[in-house]
């Protein structure tokens, strides 16, 4: 009994990392319709701003904040100057998804190339583990789970309960309808990829911090388990990203306790393709309706 | 082997392909190693052997008059790459004569390749393919990888440990070892309260680290990668106490203990980590004029200091040595007639001069003595398989410096070993 | 208010040369078979089809420029003739999102007023739009688009998909109400004749051409005229 | 010229031909079919681990260093022809589990997700392919000829690899340019309508993914057995991104512009960063070999989407059609660009 | 008991999308060799009626029964295998091939559509293929584009994809062909050559149902004809009769 608290405790942890990014990704490609597979560079590239000001100094929270922004900013711009052309040049949902990916390479890469293939991590003591019953969990990572609980709490609430929510989650399914009922719409999208952005940011900091090392490519490879979480729940459903990330967080870590923990993600990913040929469109699937990605 | 990670990238004059064409006159020796991907440690590790090595050689007057040169050629760390890489390097090179490289991710795609091509090539993999190999070109001058892991079982002994946990990445390099160090670790009937094996580049490994914590080691044998081991170590350090740590060379890599540091502190690692490395008495004058060049070699290397214990670094260094020496007793740079002069120059022989640097070898063959290299690791015992093997000590990070804690003897790794 | 208007979508040209005028108080009516680009001539107005050519004027100004979002606030009210509704919102995000506009202290009384306008939605507000019947939903869409109270209103086949009851509720009740406090409506309807007993001008429009005008009494009650001009028998 | 340089051609050459079978292998599901492989790197690496254990004899044969589950040493083409066939046979099993009920958005993610669970797979349980040390050793069928030079073993193997190669070609060309072929690009277009004429598209797609996953494997084993090893690090996910590169370069459903792309994609590219005067850090070198990939496939999306040589449109030209009914009548239909 | 000289019965089938009843226990038959008319408003439910013929949408309930069979839902691929072949009512062509090839798609299903046929039996498939191609072209001269033949039908103006749907239909000669609205978009020019084309298709004995609103189109061609309001049928039988029939008058303009 005591192992399977302890490794719920541990799942809560993975999810609430996974939640925060899987948030975001899928925030993004539901009002956007974009599916953008770039996202795991964003988190990279937000993880090493707060690396330098951490670097310099700079409290890591505090380094976070600063790459929650950088996030949120350089996903606006990478729209904008990239994915805004391309799309109004007329590459379909297929070509985005090719295109998002070789923004990802390319940012990789450049990082690498900057950086080179070292590993870093942050300045950031994770703090005396405090005991509640078998659960086993660090100061760090308190204010990790806290963090996550409170944004997609926050992006949750918003979208569901404020004007500027409501529009995006309109902006969602219908684009001209929105325009009709005065939606700015150019500026909310802009909106929503910041926030998915910002979300980026927040998500790469906290897995980079947890994992206490990371390369110019860690963000990208979370970006999988980020997708199977995202796609579980039911991509472009926020409520369903933070169920998919527990799913994913707890299958893992519980998986791991009991069986070969070499293969606790084979057993996530697992459940979510059993999941999904049991429920096609993954467990919610409100906001976004089907997309045919290939011509 | 050794593992991923580095910071300091190698960096020579010119691109591989242009300074084969550019220095007509010199002799080429390509590190092969994987500057990119998750083993891109490994060519700057052995870059840090290399140029000292061409300094001094230089320095001395070069090979029968022609310059070496160190070209650093990127492998990738996978055998697909690996392949195309090594044969354009070998088709576009007229003067290359030797190679370091073929760590454990692609030595048994390219060493036939060099072997093919009549090239030398001191390679660093850890496998137990090349133990017995019939490539005549093929030369390890470091113990195999399972030898590694008899002798951090022996080393577990060594130091009083009754209650061993085994922790070991899923890579090639860290399996390499793992088998012969839990076997070890149970024929000198230490208890092996777990054995983990940790799959690499995993963003958590807090069940593994709450079993691990729940066994109660007094002490963990351990080869992983840095991000795994800080991952890992991280997270055991939140759910309970780290025990000691035996660990292999990978743990005096800079990266390593960098990601360490930042998992758990500095001084609790250095309180806990007993490393298991190839024993050379690194006070030995050839170790002396190794890290003197390596110092002084920081237009190649960056930060060189960050090397000057690395033991594939110091034996690449000695490879590059033994080929200029082996060339010079030779009397040619043509690798398929220097090849055979490499045993010659190293093995102990009646009335063999012992040399310790390039240049004091290369006068004593211009005296027309018979001479004995003996490297910055030690001796070069090849064997008829042209590996030479070596003794291994438990090393200490104190004040700054590894230092020697104690030597293991062959019969304590034999006790482990079971051979 | 329309001025010979071209339009259509991706540079090809659908909609020809039309010029409509509507007035407050009235309702206007264009009727015509499937693809006559009667659709296309509303988006037009609401900058959701490329306007070619013409120009047109919302109350003395000219909103050929303003951008789709602005209309709004001029006082332009658009229910399209599918995608009406936005899918997964509530009945009332949905009239939420309708007062997108108004000061956020309105927005709650508004919503009442159109509840009380439709009772029917009353007991829906906190349905899944998707998910309501083609009536309950278009209804929806109707108070949608009141909600901003605009002096202008587009509805392209408001009564499609709805029963005879609701339909007559529509069309006998709540359009002519509306019109009769000033608002001036654009109605694309295929329910001809009804359209026609409601409507002050008939515009029959084939092939993206409107091919006559006329006063909705000389029509009415013709069948036989208006089947000709409608089905396109000359 | 020197043996080396022969060498380095001769490699070249393969890999050529072993990027042009894959590439057409992903052409046919993606570029005729429309399905997203993102696993499709998945196939080439079970042909190579099949054409290894077919070859290779049992564990214990060389030393037993290495672990997998069984092994048997099969005369050349045998292992070539496993490969395809255990390729084909897993593609149907992927299929089976993504084609029928997934949306097409979702298909490609779960595609994705189960080409990083086979690399964990592989990579944690030992006894299947031994892990992450990988296959070596594997034999090379020319090698096995004797009596001639290592130089003449080597052009025979780059023989082996063409003669593949335009085999798989001439299929290529065959299945395309069919009525088969326009069933498949009719499902691509329209799969409403292709089903309306009596074609069921799940199969189709179905079949494709068998085919084009036994071209896979084809490739991956002709790689296998020419470098002597295979590993997960020569099969992590983001290479399969390179094979779409090399087709959305090609021109997609277009047989020999697939072929043009696979060459400068997958070979071009990577020897040409080498040759770039940008100064030698390998690092650098590495990265940019992929900046590069990235660049090309978004230049190409935006200069010349339909590729360098877009899909043929099939003309059928009327004067020879009335000298028709003759049997044999090759020169009837005529293909051109 | 079947009807002797009806191809198609359709009993009491219904259809719903998420509350929306588009098809509400519709009951009629299609005498064989018969062009039957459809017609009825918007929304009343003609195009559902069609899909569920055709099997791309299966019904809630009822029956449908082609030749005395029951083929309700039958996937599509295999209704159109046993001769039911349907035109969308948005053309629906294959963009990136050429008409010719759009044609060629409409054949039933042929022998080189196989792998294995597709790669060794190719001198087979190139002679069928030739009938084909010259049948197709036949065809397409007929409806007037043979100068279109190797254009990407997705270049076509919507008129000309519709004939391109026409003609794709026509060259799999089906049993009954299903066509929705095929005048919709097409240019006067065009339509009385569809309109001759349809006329010569059932005079050649096909059995065709025709969705149409060009009510005086419907009474030159069509007999019987079907009214469709709201899901039902308001009434089977000559168009006479319908235009007489004020019920249908009423629900066919005003709904
Ligand atoms: N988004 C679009 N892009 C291109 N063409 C379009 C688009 N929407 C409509 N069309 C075309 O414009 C023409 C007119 O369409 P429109 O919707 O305006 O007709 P309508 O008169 O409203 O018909 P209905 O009575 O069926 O609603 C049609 O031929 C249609 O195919
Ligand atoms: N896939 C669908 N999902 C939801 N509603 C649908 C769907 N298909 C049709 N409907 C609805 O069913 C009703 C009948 O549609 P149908 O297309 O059969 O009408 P129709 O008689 O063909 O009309 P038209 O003359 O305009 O083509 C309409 O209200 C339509 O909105
Ligand atoms: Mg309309
Ligand atoms: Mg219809």
């Amino acid at each position: 009994m005591s192992v399977f608290i302890s490794a719920l405790g541990f799942g809560v942890v993975t999810a609430a990392i996974l939640a925060i990014s899987a948030v975001g990704f899928t925030l993004q490609f539901s009002v956007t319709n974009v599916f953008n597979l770039a996202f795991g560079s964003v988190m990279t590239l937000s993880g090493f701003v707060a690396y330098w000001l951490n670097q310099v100094g700079v409290d890591i929270w505090l380094a976070m904040l600063a790459a929650a922004i950088c996030g949120g900013l350089i996903s606006v711009a990478i729209n904008e100057l990239l994915y805004e052309p391309f799309i109004r040049h007329g590459v379909n949902l297929f070509g985005m998804v090719i295109i998002t990916i070789s923004v990802g390479l390319i940012f990789d890469h450049g990082l690498q190339a900057v950086v080179g293939p070292s590993f870093f991590s942050y300045n950031a003591p994770a703090g005396k583990a405090l005991h509640f019953a078998d659960f086993v969990l660090t100061r760090q990572e308190l204010a990790i789970i806290a963090i996550a609980a409170a944004l997609t709490a926050v992006v949750q609430g918003a979208l569901q309960y404020t004007r500027l929510g409501k529009a995006m989650r309109g902006l969602a399914v219908n684009p001209a309808l929105a325009r009709a009922c005065g939606v700015p719409t150019r500026s909310v999208i802009a909106l929503a990829w910041f926030v998915s952005g910002a979300l980026a940011g927040i998500g790469g900091v906290a897995l980079f911090l947890d994992i206490s090392t990371f390369t110019a490519t860690t963000g990208s490879e979370f970006l999988i388990v980020i997708i199977a979480a995202a796609v579980l729940g039911g991509v472009g459903s926020p409520r369903g990203a933070v169920l998919g990330a527990l799913v994913v967080g707890v299958v893992t870590e519980v998986g791991g306790a009991y069986w070969n923990p070499q293969l606790k993600d084979v057993l996530a990913f697992s459940v979510m393709i059993v999941v999904l040929l049991v429920r096609p469109q993954g467990l919610f699937a409100q906001l976004a309706n089907e997309r045919a990605v290939a011509r | 082997n050794s593992s991923a990670g580095s910071t300091g990238n190698a960096q020579s004059k010119s691109s591989g392909v242009k300074a084969a064409v550019a220095t007509t006159g010199s002799v080429e020796v390509a590190i092969f190693h994987a500057f990119s991907g998750p083993n891109a440690a490994y060519g700057p590790e052995a870059g840090a052997g290399c140029y000292p090595a061409e300094r001094l050689i230089n320095a001395a007057g070069g090979i029968l008059g022609h310059q070496l040169v160190c070209t650093p050629v990127d492998s990738k760390g996978d055998p697909a790459d690996a392949v195309p890489a090594a044969n354009r390097m070998i088709a576009s090179s007229s003067n290359l004569v030797g190679v370091l490289g073929g760590g454990s991710d692609t030595a048994t795609s390219v060493v036939p390749l060099f072997q093919q091509a009549k090239i030398p090539v001191f390679s660093t993999t850890g496998q137990s393919a090349f133990d017995k190999t019939k490539d005549t070109y093929f030369w390890r001058i470091l113990s195999p990888d399972a030898a590694q892991g008899s002798a951090m079982a022996a080393a577990a002994k060594k130091l009083g440990f009754k209650r061993v946990a085994a922790l070991f990445g899923n890579d090639s390099a860290a399996q390499g070892s793992a088998p012969t160090a839990v076997s070890g670790v149970k024929r000198l009937r230490l208890k092996v309260v777990a054995n983990q094996t940790l799959a690499v580049g995993q963003t958590s490994y807090r069940s593994e680290a709450q079993a691990m914590s729940t066994a109660k080691p007094q002490a963990i044998v351990s080869e992983a990668d840095p991000q795994t081991s800080a991952t890992f170590f991280s997270e055991l350090s939140q759910v309970g106490q780290v025990p000691k740590l035996i660990t292999d060379p990978v743990s005096q890599e800079p990266t390593w203990r960098k990601a360490m540091i930042g998992a758990i502190g500095k001084s609790a690692l250095d309180q806990r980590d007993y490393a298991v490395v190839a024993y050379s008495p690194m006070t030995s004058q050839a170790y002396k004029v190794y890290t003197a060049a390596l110092l002084a070699s920081s237009k190649q290397v960056s930060k060189p200091s960050q090397w000057d214990a690395d033991l594939y670094s110091v034996a690449d260094y000695d490879s590059v040595i033994t080929m200029a020496l082996a060339m010079d007793a030779a009397h040619s740079t043509k690798p398929g007639v220097y090849n055979a002069y490499i045993t010659k120059v190293t093995s102990p022989a009646h009335g063999a001069t012992v040399v310790h640097t390039y240049a004091a070898g290369k006068a004593a063959l211009a005296k027309g003595k018979r001479i004995q290299y003996v490297g910055a690791v030690g001796p070069l015992a090849f064997n008829r398989y042209h590996n030479a093997g070596n003794q291994f000590a438990i090393e200490q990070f104190v004040n700054g410096n590894w230092k020697v804690s104690s030597v293991l003897s062959a019969a304590e790794i034999r006790a482990a070993s079971g051979l | 208010m329309l001025d010979g208007v071209s339009a259509g979508y991706g540079g090809h040209e659908i909609v020809h040369n039309v010029s409509i005028e509507i007035t407050p108080g009235r309702i206007d009516c264009v009727v015509g078979p499937n693809g006559a680009g009667k659709s296309t001539l509303l988006r037009a107005i609401t900058r959701d089809a490329e306007l070619l050519a013409g120009r047109i004027w919302l109350q003395g100004t000219e909103i050929s420029q303003t951008p789709g979002n602005r209309l709004v606030s001029r006082g332009l009210a658009w229910v399209p003739q599918l995608d009406d509704v936005f899918n997964t919102l509530t009945v009332r995000e949905n009239l939420e999102l309708g007062g997108f506009l108004l000061p956020r202290r309105r927005v709650a009384a508004r919503i009442e007023e159109m509840l009380e306008l439709f009772p029917l939605l009353s007991r829906l507000t906190a349905r899944v739009a998707g998910r309501l019947s083609g009536g309950e939903r278009k209804l929806l869409a109707i108070a949608r688009a009141l909600m901003p109270s605009p002096s202008a209103l587009l509805l392209d086949e408001p009564t499609a998909g709805l029963s005879p009851e609701m339909t007559n509720l529509v069309l006998r009740d709540q359009i002519p109400r509306l019109s009769e406090s000033g608002v001036a409506v654009l109605l694309v309807e295929q329910r001809a004749i009804e359209a026609i007993e409601i409507s002050a001008r008939v515009h029959v429009m084939v092939s993206g051409a409107v091919r006559t005008s006329r006063e909705a009494q000389e029509l009415r009650g013709d069948w036989d005229e208006l089947t000709r001009l409608f089905l396109g028998e000359e | 010229m020197s043996a080396g340089t022969q060498y380095y051609i001769a490699t070249i050459l393969v890999y050529i031909s072993v990027n042009a079978i894959a590439s057409w292998g992903l052409d046919l599901q993606f570029g005729v079919t429309g399905v997203l492989n993102f696993a499709f790197i998945l196939f080439q690496a079970v042909g190579a681990y099949t054409a290894a254990m077919l070859s290779l004899g049992p564990p214990s044969s060389n030393g037993g260093f290495q672990h997998y589950p069984f092994g048997v040493h099969l005369p050349f083409p045998v292992p070539i022809i496993g490969a395809m066939l255990v390729g084909g046979a897993l593609s149907g099993i992927v299929g089976l589990i993504t084609l029928r009920r997934l949306r097409s958005d979702y298909q490609a993610m779960v595609m994705l997700v189960v080409s990083v669970v086979a690399t964990v797979v592989i990579e944690s349980v030992i006894g299947l392919a031994n892990g992450s040390a990988g296959l070596s050793l594997i034999p090379n069928p020319a090698h096995t000829i004797s009596g001639v030079s290592r130089t003449a073993q080597s052009w025979l193997f780059v023989g082996i690899c063409w003669l593949c190669m335009v085999l798989v070609g001439v299929i290529m060309y065959g299945l395309v340019y069919s009525p088969y072929g326009r069933v498949l690009r009719g499902t691509r277009e329209n799969e409403a309508a292709i089903e309306a004429m009596g074609r069921d598209a799940t199969r189709a797609r179905m079949q494709v993914f068998v085919i084009g996953g036994a071209f896979g494997a084809l490739s991956g084993a002709l790689l296998a057995e020419f470098i002597g090893a295979w590993a997960p690090s020569d099969w992590l996910y983001p290479e399969t991104f390179v094979f779409f590169t090399a087709v959305i370069v090609g021109g997609r459903g277009s047989v020999s512009g697939v072929a043009i792309g696979a060459a400068l994609v997958c070979v071009g590219v990577q020897q040409a960063v080498q040759y770039l005067p940008i100064g030698s850090d390998p690092t650098v070198l590495a990265s940019l070999e992929w900046i590069i990939t990235g660049l090309l496939t978004m230049l190409f999306l935006w200069m010349r989407p339909q590729g360098l040589l877009p899909e043929r449109r099939r003309r059928f030209s009327i004067p020879e059609l009335r000298k028709l009914p003759a049997v044999g009548s090759e020169g009837a239909v005529e293909l051109d660009a | 008991m079947p009807d002797v000289d009806a191809l198609l019965v359709v009993e009491e089938v219904a259809k719903s999308f998420g509350g929306v009843h588009a098809v509400d226990g519709a009951s009629f038959r299609v005498p064989r060799g018969s062009l039957t008319g459809m017609i009825g408003p918007n929304g009343a439910g003609k195009s559902t009626v069609l899909s569920m013929i055709a099997g791309a949408v299966a019904p809630d309930r009822g029956s449908i029964r082609l030749d005395g069979q029951e083929i309700a839902g039958l996937p599509s691929p295999k209704t159109a295998r046993r001769g039911v072949i349907r035109t969308f009512q948005n053309a629906s062509v294959f963009p990136h091939m050429t008409v010719l090839e759009n044609l060629l798609l409409g054949v039933p299903p042929w022998s080189g559509e196989t792998v294995a046929a597709a790669l060794f039996r190719r001198h087979r498939w190139h002679r069928e293929e030739a009938q084909q191609v010259s049948q197709a072209r036949n065809l397409l001269e007929r409806l007037g584009i043979s100068g279109m033949a190797d254009t990407f039908a997705g270049q076509l103006s919507g008129g000309q994809k519709r004939l391109v749907e026409i003609g794709r239909a026509m060259m799999s000669r089906p049993k009954l062909l299903l066509l929705d609205e095929p005048m919709a978009g097409v240019s006067r020019t065009l339509a009385p050559v569809i309109e001759a084309l349809i006329a010569d298709l059932r005079n050649e004995g096909m059995t065709v149902v025709l969705i149409e609103h060009e009510l005086a189109l419907v009474e030159r061609l069509c007999s019987p004809v079907v009214v469709l309001a709201q899901g039902r049928v308001l009434m089977q039988g000559e168009m006479q009769e319908a235009r007489a029939n004020p019920e249908v008058r009423k629900a066919y303009l005003v709904g």
